[in-house]
């Protein structure tokens, strides 16, 4: 039974990772251009490079169970994106992909969110406020959780309301001065700019929804 | 913006090989990896390894050698390497006696440094690590990623280089490595930004009469932009502001390193040297030793930075320890 | 173009007091002069001298100390020094066994050094003169000036210092001197044109895709422009027309310098350098050792040089002998 | 009688120099600018910075003799301009100063003249045709000797004659190919350039035809 909701998914996950590693090559000269102000001008190349190299080892994976798949993305992205957001986005997937060992359930999927979130803030130690991805991040899986545990919706109509909550995250860290990563350097000056980071996680949302979707 | 480049996809890949094609007896190339070791390991020698984004050359691998590191990874540019690649390194350059890792303060660095530790302690390969905060320009708390390692690296791999050569434990190594971290700062500035090999311009916009101060060394912009400023108001700027931060009593002897960014003319370096000495002298600080050249670059931007570590009798016999390496290389007889 | 510079009329006498407030212990300055000597003459040796315009840094100065220079006089940015200085130059670096200028094929140095020669012979220092030409960009004629001496007079300083270090005769080292300078050839490119600190913009305008081939060090316009090429072409292109120049037998050793500009960033220079090495290898010739660096630079002009040197024991004994100066240093036991 | 006409022509000899130097200064940038294109950028500079220090040094050696004037003039030049010009224009004025121990006569001044380009010659081992000050030295001064010995004319009328002759000289050197100086290193390139050398000579012969016509 576990097998067969492997099976049954694996076909949109799949779709997913494309959708996203499609989406961020598009979106890569606008991350890069959003790093310069605040940054050293590398996020589009270095999660390009990333998504670029899990598509190209799908394959020979795709016969496997959801969370081997999830695993071996964060496992590609690590070896392959580097500086900040190699650990963040494929260090992270390691840890959560452990939740999902009978697919996505309302359930695992919940699990999974709050367990990506938990290894995304230790391993920065960041938080709400820092101007970072956990910007984004927390709204989107507090709203997520609470829309499918307490509100009993659909995790379909949970994860739309989770990206309009990921979009405010992103609006917010534009007033905000940087605590951390290359930002943090800046000082006062990052103040009035958009964290590179909380807007392709808001991105790889986006595709995760319409993926679903469809 | 010209490069002297091929493919901007290839540029770390085809360094690293350039590199080695420069030294072919001092520097080897793990296969499949952009790390670099030196020939030959010395045995029973802790190893000194670091790593880092590229573009800073020669940091990193141009201080490999005789008394400093013992191997170097390289990351796409401005990009920490990646945590399996910070294994290797690991592992590639342990004899048994532990391994001590420089880097240099960013998350970045230190998440994939960090992960790296855990996958060699499963080989059972003993890694320990310093954090170099060197960049006095930003603001420093408990709730940041604190201060950013820049140039003062360099007195870093120095020192803790000349301890593992004279034989000293991963302990000791370590803790003259803390040493120099606790007496080092260093301000940086930019007369222009540089231009990545990926994005082929500049990575900031600076009018013709602005300059950037309290930059570091990945082309993000500084603390500060100001109007233009001498050579002479330059140096002492900087000069003053990293005094400010280590605070050195009257009489207390320095090592100096005006470091170029890349694009500047040495001349310019040696003229902005003088406001250093002088701003030095001021404080009734004593130079010990003055480096003047590109030490820790950022491509090919225009600027500087001054380093400024206080030392004491430890320190100067490290600093002035015998060293053989591409970028920096002590006689160790006549200092 | 924004420098860190003060005054630009003081860029040379300000370039020389930071040289000396970097490295107090190994310099001195003459007094009234742009002069700089080594610390303390060593006592029956051959004095050894060089000198040219400034903006070539860290040549000349940066070359005095154990087993190369004695001493090295500063011109303007990119003009001769008068022949007063070079006199005062020769007699300060006299210790009684004569004294050896080298000085670079360009009329205006020849006419100088040899004015400074008759007027130190005046007061009894015997002084030769060897001119480096190495560019073999340009035409060589009787008719003409002939060659320039560019980045090639590293080497020449690296054997003649050796020589005299090792106490050969005036005529001994001019004759490793010539030696050198018979077997060695340069070829430079620049992808941007320098700034002189005295008029503030670019010597040369050259279009965004368009390269300078076959520049010298002085900001003059080179021999050929042409559309941009890949770092591998460049490197290809400039070790090709030093090699047909040179013409080495197969399985000849050569020592290599891929020289930058000034601005240029190492990195790229270590890209060049994989070219360069395949150059050699394709012509079956045997790299002995490679320098990659800045070692002659025009302010902060884009671009680089080649320099291949065809090399015999004797070369490479005094290649690898011991040096210890600012810019270069050879440990001289382990090559 | 000779010192007579030392402290006759000492006045204009003086204002000559004043001429030249403020002639050169205003020169600069176009001087300078002529050796951007074929050579260093800097022949401007060079010869302000030698004219500068010689109405500096006038000071002292105004109640000298006239050729010990021209050649402390010289002198001034060799050890503040150097580059080519240092001692083609210094090296040179003290070799030919030794015609003036009577000062200035109409055949001293022909000796001068000869002397000088003698001198230029012999330095830089340049001929005509090389592209460079010898270009316009030579016509000058063959028209000066020619129009004093052989025509009989004023002083005054041949060194205009000299100045037209310099003009040819100048422009003559543009669709040269240089063969001496820093714009040989360019080959062919330098051909279509006027050489800066051969124009900061037009104007010297300029001023001191000014002043000799006042
Ligand atoms: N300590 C941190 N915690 C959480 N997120 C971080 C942290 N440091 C950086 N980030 C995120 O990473 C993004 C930058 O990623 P990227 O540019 O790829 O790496 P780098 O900063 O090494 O160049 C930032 O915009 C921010 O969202
Ligand atoms: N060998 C030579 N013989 C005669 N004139 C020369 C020679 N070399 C250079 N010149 C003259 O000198 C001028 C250049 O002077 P300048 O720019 O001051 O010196 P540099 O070439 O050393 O920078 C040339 O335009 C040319 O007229
Ligand atoms: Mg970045
Ligand atoms: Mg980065
Ligand atoms: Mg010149
Ligand atoms: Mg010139």
């Amino acid at each position: 039974m576990s097998e067969d909701i492997h099976e049954r998914q694996r076909p949109v996950v799949l779709e997913a990772i494309n959708a996203v590693a499609d989406r961020i090559e598009s979106e890569q000269d606008h991350l890069t251009e959003l790093d310069s102000a605040i940054g050293d001008a590398d996020h589009g190349a270095n999660l390009t490079r990333g998504f670029s190299s899990v598509r190209e080892e799908l394959e020979e994976i795709e016969d496997e169970p959801i969370d081997a798949i999830v695993k071996e993305v964060g496992t590609t992205l690590i070896s392959n994106v580097g500086g900040a957001s190699g650990p963040l986005y494929g260090g992270t997937l390691l840890t959560a992909s452990q939740e999902l060992t009978d697919g996505f359930t309302a359930e695992s999927s919940v699990a999974f969110a709050e367990a990506y979130l938990a290894k995304v803030k230790d391993r920065g130690d960041a938080t709400v406020g820092d101007k970072t991805m956990v910007d984004t991040l927390t709204p989107a899986v507090h709203t997520y959780k609470k829309s499918i545990e307490e509100d009993e919706l659909p995790p379909l109509t949970a994860l739309a309301k989770a990206v309009d909550a990921a979009e405010r995250g992103v609006e917010y860290t534009v007033p905000l001065k940087a605590m951390k990563g290359r930002a943090s350097f800046l000082g006062w000056r990052s103040v009035g700019h958009q964290d590179p980071g909380a807007t392709s996680t808001l991105y790889i949302l986006e595709e995760l929804l319409a993926v679903a979707e469809t | 913006m010209q490069k002297l480049i091929n493919d901007p996809d290839n540029y770390v890949d085809e360094m690293v090989d350039g590199m080695v094609s420069a030294y072919p007896e001092r520097l080897t190339r793990v296969d499949d990896t952009k790390v670099l070791t030196r020939d030959s390991l010395i045995d029973g020698k802790v190893g000194i390894v670091t790593g880092g984004g590229s573009g800073h050359e020669p940091t990193h691998a141009g201080y490999i050698g005789d008394g400093m590191l013992d191997g170097a990874a390289a990351g796409e540019v401005f990009t920490s390497p990646t945590a399996d690649e910070l294994d290797t390194l690991a592992q590639a350059c342990d004899t048994g006696e532990g391994v001590l890792c420089v880097v240099k303060n960013y998350e970045g660095d230190v998440m994939n440094f960090d992960t790296a530790a855990e996958m060699a302690e499963i080989e059972d390969v003993t890694v320990e690590q310093i954090v170099v905060d060197d960049d006095v320009a930003v603001e420093d708390s408990l709730y940041t990623s604190g201060r950013r390692g820049v140039c003062g690296t360099i007195f870093v791999h120095k020192a803790v280089g000349a301890k593992a050569a004279a034989g000293g434990s991963l302990e000791e190594v370590a803790a003259v490595g803390e040493k120099v971290i606790d007496n080092v700062g260093t301000m940086g500035m930019a007369l222009t930004s540089c231009v990545t090999p990926a994005k082929g311009e500049e990575t900031f916009d600076l009018g013709e009469d602005e300059i950037e101060l309290g930059i570091g060394i990945h082309g993000e912009p500084g603390t500060e932009r100001t109007d233009q400023l001498s050579a002479e108001e330059v140096g002492t700027h900087l000069t003053e502001n990293v005094l400010d931060d280590l605070d050195p009593a009257a009489g207390t002897e320095v090592a100096v390193i005006v470091n170029g960014m890349g694009g500047t003319p040495l001349s310019e370096l040696f003229i902005v040297n003088n406001a250093v000495q002088s701003t030095l002298e001021a404080h009734e600080l004593d130079t010990w030793e003055t480096m003047v050249g590109d030490y820790m670059t950022s491509l090919d931007m225009r600027g500087c930075s001054v380093t400024v570590c206080t030392v004491d009798d430890e320190l100067k016999e490290l600093f002035a320890a015998p060293a053989d390496t591409p970028a920096l290389t002590r006689a160790g007889d006549d200092e």
